[in-house]
């Protein structure tokens, strides 16, 4: 980790980066989001298997703008970064959110991170993201840190829920998701915590029309949460971030996670991947697949 | 629970403002229903919500109650939808009122930006109807050109007043060919007729940016901070201190509000 | 007051009897509180932490309709809304959440009462149960409160022996509702759970709330707030978690062409479009501000209004933070400005 | 707001399944509907006066009219509309016409769901905002793109109109394909003798800027204002110190080091040269790859005798900007090279024709120069593998054309007719000599086409045999050439002395590079694509770019011209006022809460969105959104559905409009 | 009301220059179908938003159909391209939280193919018809409704009703 520290400060003190967005520790098993602007401060700055946030999520234009802005010059932003993350940061560049000369991407040779806190790092307790992981190098990095480890085993059971609920008759698939639905409490937490949901105004919020009702009773919370996963299909990376905030512990990354597959089984494309690869969205094929038309 | 009244009457102040006589359908409703100089009222366009707009008639007038409006939002845009004879709803009226009775004995010096004129208006036409009770009267009421003027109609009542001294202004640019009035934002229009400030009571509302510039000047040409009255018009959603979005420090503007003098003002957090 | 004995097996009894009666029965799991439908779901943990969403929303709703209109061409019917009056029994209400229907009542009852809160509160029975564990985001008693606390609690549990629970009968209410139940009840020594309490191993107090009001009195602009205002997410978890906060947004709905019900909703402070005004001025426009209203709001204005902290003490809102934010290491440390982790 | 609803019996074709009177009464109970009432004929003169006169009575702010489809009727209602001092799109038309009375049997049903379409339409209305025409500046110049027959007629037209125009051609001369032709179908009139006078007339003309070598960089703007980057490619020879007197030409030392272009590769060029004696302007070219002086830095023979000073071996590339409001885009068209076979061209060649390694094997421009009095045999008919006269000569229609096989399906259109011609010159020069022609059908449509064939056949003998070619082969210095009679139902062999093959017309190599930079679309084979193929045939879906000639199909000269001249008449319609009016149906941006991932920007098929700096007090920019240029955008809404914060509105189908006529159903 | 009078509430969207003008086409071909579709105009399938069909199924529409001009027929060149992209997913989102396919359907449909229109809507309606109600959207619709008390509601379905009733009489 010293390694990290000294680039870190290296960085500020070379005047190079206004800021490092990175992580600390503040328990044993448990890290948090911090902001490091002073080169003295870098000595909390850690990476390990308990750094689960997914930091791209603070690459907000303002953010930027505000965070880089330092006696009146702007400055480049430093970000530690896990390869997953890097995705999104390559999603956030492609749609124009970041100029990627305006970032200093610090990432790691990555083993996975532990789907919760406080426990420890073992396959049981492995982030449901790092099951499928392919990317344990990040695609796009400034500095490149860490050593190649092995991955813990665990299963794959998101992708086996898919497979279940997909077994399921419509009527049986719609009433598990109105009833995990139903437990929407509307805090937003998903979007909040989601690096993709960088609008300044949410489709949510728009009064005139009113999109979506933002009631939390079942309906509201329904058009809510397809619309959520609809503005996400094709652009989501996989963080699963949405997933672990949630309070109500709505399975929303097995929604996001099964458009991904649509996505890659349609269009033959997974968001994030690569720079040069035109966006889902917003771009077409005149061969897509014209089967749903009569 | 909201009373539902009838709009009795449209009357078309400028381009994106409105005002309605409403009356309450329920005759019972009509007699009970007081209120004074400065509070304000919640009115429904049921479908697309409430929204918070002083009461703009003076309480002297018994038969109805009048509120003017801008179009800015969803409830704005659909209650100008609205025609004669349709029915809105009406909660209150809430928080609390001009001190009136405070005021007796004393100039008054009103100054009114924009739709900031409706409060504004209420007070001044229940001063008008007890015109006897107080000392000099001025009003400087600006807005950003003649058409966003509201009320013209009272205004040239107030002008031939001899009893009232009446400025009216607008932005620079905002002026036509045949404008008689001053040219000028506000601050700088107070700053040149600039008022007694002995014994004088101010009666300020409009936009923040144009009370933000007024106070200065105010406080520069010597009125009282006590003196100062003005009303907070935050986003209301409730109207009865439960909802949060008006808690400025431990105040709901609501309830405590709107009417706050500039002393009042300074004790509370910048979050206006 | 008055101390009781009482055998679980009993004391399901009891519950079974509740639920038969046609009464919503409560109790804490990990997820939320839920309703009890089978008495065989009754853990009664001590040990467990307080649940990921609060009771609130069976007192104050995530959503519910304050009226119902029908327009027609010129006219408006309106319908009033009657709250169910269901008996609610919280059974096993952590010390820091029996006190929250509390707290919230002087807001919901200054100057205007309001009937949707009141009607739900008035019908809650508070069973508390003496809780014996807490993490790191656990601070009750830096808010006057404790994990023995039998503030809230209508009757209040402390578990004696495998079997046996002390039972306290807290409030007349209380003792009202267990009177039917006198004959399971043996009679208690209170020496015997006071020794319990006692024993019961607290979170070290890591603030001083009455410190920590000065504070906020004096440091509105504190470089803090943009510290944590850069970091927060601007999501409403931590409020929506909470179990007293307690902000609401009102809307209608039209659900035919003619017919829609006006709808009280859940807000939360930290939304930007929060305090935003039609006009497009926003008095919070940035999330530092929002943040410090919270934390202001909290533990200054609260108190200055109704004399209560606005805080259980929970960690709800710590633990659920998307970013890990915790409320207490920002209050606790609020006397110098320095950035906590440096130390 | 105050609806006047008018519902239309439409004679008895609503009124026979829709029970108008019920709907006009129903319509009165929904609010904010001030008059309701049912006529006979509403789009008639008393039926639109009895509207007119509800607006003024009433003080209406919006009608809703339920009768034809509003593609019948809209306007018609609106200009009512607009007489009684509505705004046109305070105008709503409920289709209860195609849409309800005549599809529909049953009175009830249909009555029901009129009334619903009314109710939709009077909820629409309530949203609907007064929107005004957006007018658009224009510059009243137009850049042509091509310097042929289509390009010189629609750049003298638009002249002769009073307006400017700048004439782009990237050979060093204009004059296009036609300057190539021996002599032109029907008339067989001489192709240069008609097309010199036209190009003189551009050279002189004083409106007409000519641009020769030199090529379309850039364009950017929209309709009306158009930013044109061209890059006038380096002649080495200084164009206003040459008087044109071809000195340099004859003294050039390097003779037969390329080939003549002009002359279809048939004969050399000097490394400094003139196209064609014609061309206009007559000023010289120094090849740079292949003169001795740029090869070796020594020679300069041309510097020595040219006493004007006009060579200038460093001249440079250099870049004009011109700002025009239209685009008239006329590049023409060129040859299907049967050899072709490359793996990722979609023409397949025709190896088995032997083009390319049979010298006595050509295309058909190649036989017009050799037709031609001014080419490399000066007129007269000879092979230029021996030079001697052909005997017999074997024309091959539809080579590469219509044939799915060779990657081409459509018809070339004009090789039917050059054939006969060219058979017949052949027939005039070489009195003995057979001409045949291998033809799948004889396409000989326009005036004097038809008797123009019959007469090769009748008068000049030629002999048309139906059926294709599979192979040509040499032997003792002829060329068999097998093919099938399918009148005859038999194979055929004929050993031709020379073999023209009319190869297809296909799109220049750079047209699709070009499309892109003009932002026009194109089809496979880089055609570009017209509006409507009916209605709009000389219009881009580009506003203000226009196309003229072979490059948006295979045409003939009095096509090619009349196209021309159609879009020159186009540019000229959009120059008649000083700005431009458009439909305010276009899409705007909500600039406060854009969050600018320009995914608008990459949906939007026209380019109308640009991105937009949003300045605060202090002049910095603060943050980059979308803006929608209307005089681009044509209101598609593509942009709107795809912006996920719903930035962006569509005047006019807004989305409040929508989400309101779904709460009517 | 009743399963058997139950009639099929169906929402089209469709493009201004294609299907809307094939729906002329077929009324102007006298082509007979059911009437139980009403068509929302809008300027292009890609301007068309999948919160559409949601808002749809909240006012009760049982199903809905999208439809635009072929591929490569667009007015607007690419507009349906970029639907057809969006409509993939949506369907697929659909599908996979419990939505049949029938219940949201698509077509490209030009203006000349009046028959076309009138086929499509016919099979759409026979499709709803035979999957019925979309009772577990409506479920969903009914929470926190409220049945207004008749001598208050004199309003527009009843009012609907009765004129229909009048005409029986007559």
């Amino acid at each position: 980790m010293n390694e990290l520290i000294k680039h870190a400060k290296e960085l500020l003190e070379k005047g190079e980066v206004a800021a490092v967005i990175g992580y600390r520790q503040v328990s044993e098993k448990r890290t948090k989001p911090v902001i490091i602007t002073e080169p003295e401060e870098t000595r909390a700055l850690v990476f390990n298997e308990y750094c689960l946030n997914n930091l791209a999520v603070y690459l907000t234009k303002a953010r930027i703008k505000l965070l880089g802005r330092k006696n009146n010059k702007s400055f480049k932003l430093a970000i530690t970064a896990k390869p997953c993350d890097v995705h999104s940061i390559v999603a956030l560049i492609q749609e124009n959110q970041i100029d990627r000369d305006k970032i200093h991407i610090i990432s790691f040779n990555c083993h996975g991170v532990v789907k919760d806190f406080g426990f420890d790092f073992n396959g049981d307790n492995l982030s449901s993201k790092c099951i499928t992981c392919e990317t344990h190098k990040p695609l796009y990095y400034d500095k490149l840190l860490g050593e190649v480890k092995e991955t813990p085993q665990a299963r794959d059971s998101a992708l086996e829920r898919i497979k279940e609920i997909e077994r399921m008759p419509h009527n049986e698939r719609f009433e598990f998701f109105r009833s995990e639905f139903d437990k929407c409490i509307k805090c937003y937490a998903c979007r909040a915590v989601c690096p993709l949901c960088y609008c300044q105004r949410c489709i949510t919020d728009k009064t005139i029309p009113c999109w979506i009702e933002t009631s939390s009773h079942q309906r509201g919370n329904f058009a809510w949460n397809v619309i959520r996963a609809f503005h996400l299909s094709g652009r989501c990376t996989g963080c699963g971030e949405c997933d672990r905030v949630c309070p109500a512990d709505i399975p929303l990354s097995l929604i996001n996670r099964k458009m991904t597959i649509e996505a890659n089984n349609l269009f033959s494309f997974v968001s994030g991947r690569s720079l040069e690869t035109p966006t889902l969205v917003g771009s077409f094929n005149e061969k897509d697949n014209d089967e749903l038309f009569m | 629970m909201p009373h539902t009244a009838e709009i009795k009457e449209i009357i078309d102040e400028s381009p994106d403002t409105r005002t309605f006589r409403l009356r309450f359908r329920d005759a019972e409703t009509n007699d009970r229903f007081k209120f004074k100089a400065g509070q304000f009222a919640e009115y429904s366009a049921f479908g697309d919500g409430e929204s918070t707009f002083c009461i703009a008639s003076s309480p002297t007038q018994r038969n109805f109650i009048e509120c003017s409006f801008k179009v800015y939002g969803k409830v704005t845009q659909s209650l100008r939808r609205l025609n004669k004879g349709d029915t809105i709803g009406i909660r209150g009226p809430y928080g609390n009122w001009f001190p009136l009775e405070d005021f007796k004995e004393k100039n008054l010096l009103f100054i009114a930006g924009g739709i900031g004129i409706a409060p504004v208006r209420c007070v001044f036409n229940n001063v008008l109807d007890l015109r006897d009770e107080f000392k000099n009267i001025t009003i400087i009421y600006g807005a950003r050109s003649v058409s966003d003027l509201i009320y013209k109609q009272e205004i040239k009542e107030w002008k031939v007043r001899k009893d009232i001294k009446t400025v009216i202004t607008v932005d620079p640019g905002g002026e036509t060919a045949i404008w008689d009035g001053e040219v000028g934002f506000v601050p700088a229009v107070l700053e040149k007729i600039a008022p007694e400030s002995e014994n004088t009571v101010v009666i300020l509302c409009g936009p923040p940016v144009m009370i933000k510039f007024t106070l200065p000047v105010l406080t520069g040409l010597g009125f009282k901070d006590e003196e100062i009255y003005t009303t907070l018009e935050n986003r209301m959603k409730c109207g009865l201190g439960k909802c949060g979005r008006c808690n400025i420090g431990n105040v709901y503007v609501c309830k405590d509000g709107p009417v706050f003098t500039y002393a009042e003002i300074k004790k509370l957090p910048r979050e206006f | 007051m008055d101390e009781k004995i009482i055998s679980r097996v009993d004391l399901m009894k009891i519950c079974k009897d509740v639920i038969d009666k046609g009464n919503t029965l409560l109790t804490p799991g990990a997820a939320d509180y839920y309703v009890v439908k089978d008495i065989s779901d009754i853990i009664l943990d001590t040990s467990a932490l307080p649940s990921k969403i609060s009771h609130k929303s069976y007192v104050f709703p995530r959503t519910e309709p304050v009226l119902y209109y029908k327009r027609s061409k010129n006219d408006v019917q309106l319908i009033d809304i009657n709250i169910d009056s269901k008996k609610i029994v919280i059974l096993g209400a952590k010390p820091c959440d029996a006190n929250s229907i509390n707290i919230m009542k002087h807001l919901f009852n200054w100057d205007h009462s309001d009937e949707f809160f009141n009607k739900r509160a008035n019908n809650f029975m508070v069973i508390g149960l003496m809780c014996s564990h807490f993490d790191e985001y656990c601070f009750c008693t830096s808010v006057r409160s404790s994990p023995v606390s039998e503030k809230g609690s209508d009757l209040f549990l402390i578990p004696v022996d495998i079997n046996n629970y002390a039972l306290k009968i807290i409030t007349e209410k209380g003792k009202e509702f267990i009177s039917p139940y006198s004959g399971y009840l043996k009679p208690g020594d209170e020496k015997n759970s006071k020794l319990i309490t006692e024993n019961v191993r607290q979170p070290e107090a890591a603030f001083d709330s009455s410190e920590v009001y000065e504070w906020l009195g004096e440091n509105f602009e504190s470089p803090k707030w943009e510290g944590v205002g850069n970091l927060c997410l601007s999501c409403a978890q931590c409020a929506f978690v909470c179990s007293v906060c307690h902000c609401f947004d009102i809307t209608d709905e039209d659900y035919s062409y003619t017919e829609g019900r006006r709808m009280k909703n859940w807000d939360g402070c930290q939304f930007g479009n929060f305090t935003l005004h039609a006009s497009g001025h926003n008095p919070r426009d940035i999330q530092s501000k929002r943040y410090r209203q919270r934390v202001n709001h909290k533990f200054r204005y609260y108190v200055d209004r109704f004399g209560e902290i606005l805080c259980t003490g929970c960690g709800r809102c710590s633990r659920g933070c998307p970013v890990s934010i915790d409320i207490k290491e920002i209050v606790s440390n609020c006397n110098d400005n320095q950035k906590e982790f440096l130390k | 707001m105050k609806i006047g609803v008018f519902v239309c019996h439409c004679g008895e074709n609503i009124s026979s399944t829709v029970d108008c009177l019920r709907v006009a009464d129903l319509c009165k109970s929904y609010s904010g509907v001030e008059y309701s009432v049912d006529y006979k004929y509403m789009c008639s003169d008393p039926g639109q006066k009895l509207i007119k006169e509800a607006i003024h009575k009433y003080d209406l702010d919006a009608i809703v009219v339920g009768s034809c489809s509003p593609h019948m009727h809209e306007r018609t209602f609106r200009n009512a509309a607009v007489s009684a001092g509505i705004n046109p799109f305070m105008v709503e038309i409920a289709n209860l016409r195609e849409h309800c009375s005549w599809v529909h049997d049953e009175i009830e049903a249909s009555t029901r769901k009129a009334i619903e379409l009314m109710r939709m339409a009077i909820e629409k209305v309530k949203r609907d905002k007064p929107l005004t025409k957006i007018n658009v500046p224009v510059t009243k110049r137009v850049l042509v793109i091509g310097g042929g027959i289509a390009g010189i007629q629609a750049a003298l037209d638009t002249a002769n109109a009073g307006y400017e125009v700048v004439l782009v051609e990237k050979e060093p001369s204009i004059g296009g394909h036609m300057s190539q032709l021996s002599e032109t179908f029907p008339t067989l009139d001489c192709s240069q003798c008609i097309l010199t006078p036209r190009m003189v007339e551009v050279h002189q003309h004083p409106r007409i800027k000519l641009m020769t070598y030199s090529e379309v960089e850039r364009v950017e703007g929209f309709i009306g204002n158009f930013k044109v980057t061209i890059r006038k490619k380096a002649r080495h020879i200084n164009e206003e110190n040459c008087s044109g007197c071809g000195l340099c030409i004859t003294k050039c030392p390097i003779k037969k080091k390329a080939y003549n272009s002009f002359e279809e590769d048939l004969a050399f060029r000097p490394a400094v040269y003139v196209p064609f004696p014609q061309a206009i302007p007559n000023i010289p070219v120094i090849d740079e790859t292949v003169c001795t002086y740029y090869k070796t830095g020594k020679c300069g023979m041309c510097l020595k005798v040219c006493d004007r000073e006009a060579i200038d071996f460093g001249q440079k590339d250099t870049i004009h900007v011109a700002d025009v409001g239209a685009i008239i885009v006329a590049t023409g068209y060129k040859l299907y090279n049967i050899e072709k076979k490359s793996e990722d061209s979609i023409y397949k060649g025709y190896g088995e024709y032997g083009y390319g390694k049979y010298r006595d094997i050509l295309d058909g421009l190649q036989f017009e120069r050799i037709a031609s009095a001014s080419g490399p045999t000066s007129g007269e008919i000879k092979r230029p593998s021996d030079g001697r006269v052909p005997k017999k000569l074997a024309f091959i229609q539809c080579v590469g054309s219509r044939d799915d096989s060779k990657g081409i399906s459509y018809c070339s259109k004009i090789c039917c007719m050059y054939t006969a011609k060219q058979a017949m010159l052949y027939r005039h020069k070489v009195h003995d000599g057979e001409a045949y022609i291998f033809y799948m059908d004889i396409r000989a449509g326009g005036k004097m086409y038809e008797e123009f064939v019959r007469r090769a056949i009748e008068e000049d003998k030629v002999k048309y045999i139906r059926g294709r070619v599979s192979r040509i082969y040499e032997e003792n210095g002829k060329y068999i050439v097998k093919g099938e009679d399918t009148i005859a139902g038999m194979p055929v062999e004929i050993d031709a002395d020379m073999v023209v093959l009319a190869t297809a017309m296909i799109p220049q190599d750079d047209a699709g590079s070009l499309a892109r930079k003009i932002g026009i679309p194109y089809d496979k084979y880089g055609f570009f694509n017209e509006a409507h193929p009916k209605l709009r045939p000389v219009e881009s879906t580009t506003a203000g770019i226009f196309l003229a000639g072979a490059c948006q199909s295979p045409k003939d000269i009095p096509e090619s011209v009349s196209m021309a001249s159609a879009a020159a008449s186009k540019a000229i319609i959009l120059f008649a006022n000083d700005t431009l009016e458009r439909e305010p149906v276009v899409a705007k941006v909500n600039e406060d809460i854009c969050a600018g991932c320009f995914y608008c920007m990459k949906v939007c098929p026209f380019g109308a969105v640009e991105v937009k700096d949003v300045k605060d007090m202090n002049g910095i920019v603060y943050k980059e959104v979308a803006y929608i240029n209307q005089g681009v955008c044509q209101g598609c809404g593509t942009c709107t559905a795809t912006c996920l914060s719903k930035s962006i509105e569509l005047a006019g189908f807004n989305n409040e409009e929508i989400f309101a006529e779904i709460a009517a159903l | 009301m009743d399963k058997q009078n139950w009639e099929p509430k169906i929402v089209a969207f469709v493009c201004n220059w294609c299907t809307y003008t094939g729906a002329d086409l077929a009324g102007t071909s006298r082509l007979k179908y059911p009437a139980n579709c009403k068509l929302i105009r809008v300027m292009c399938s890609g301007s068309i938003d999948p919160v559409f069909i949601l808002k749809a199924f909240e006012r009760g529409a049982d199903g809905v159909l999208v439809s635009g001009c072929h591929p490569n027929d667009c007015h607007y060149n690419a507009g349906n391209f970029h639907a057809r992209r969006r409509w993939d997913f949506f369907h697929k989102l659909l599908d996979f939280i419990g939505i049949e396919k029938g219940r949201l359907q698509f077509s490209w449909i030009s203006a000349s193919e009046g028959k076309k229109f009138a086929d499509v809507i016919t099979k759409v309606t026979e499709d709803i018809k035979a999957m019925g109600q979309f009772t577990s959207y409506k479920k969903m619709n009914s929470e926190f409704t409220v049945d207004f008390p008749a001598d208050l509601a004199e309003l527009e379905e009843p009012v609907l009703q009765e004129s229909f009733d009048k005409e029986t009489v007559k």
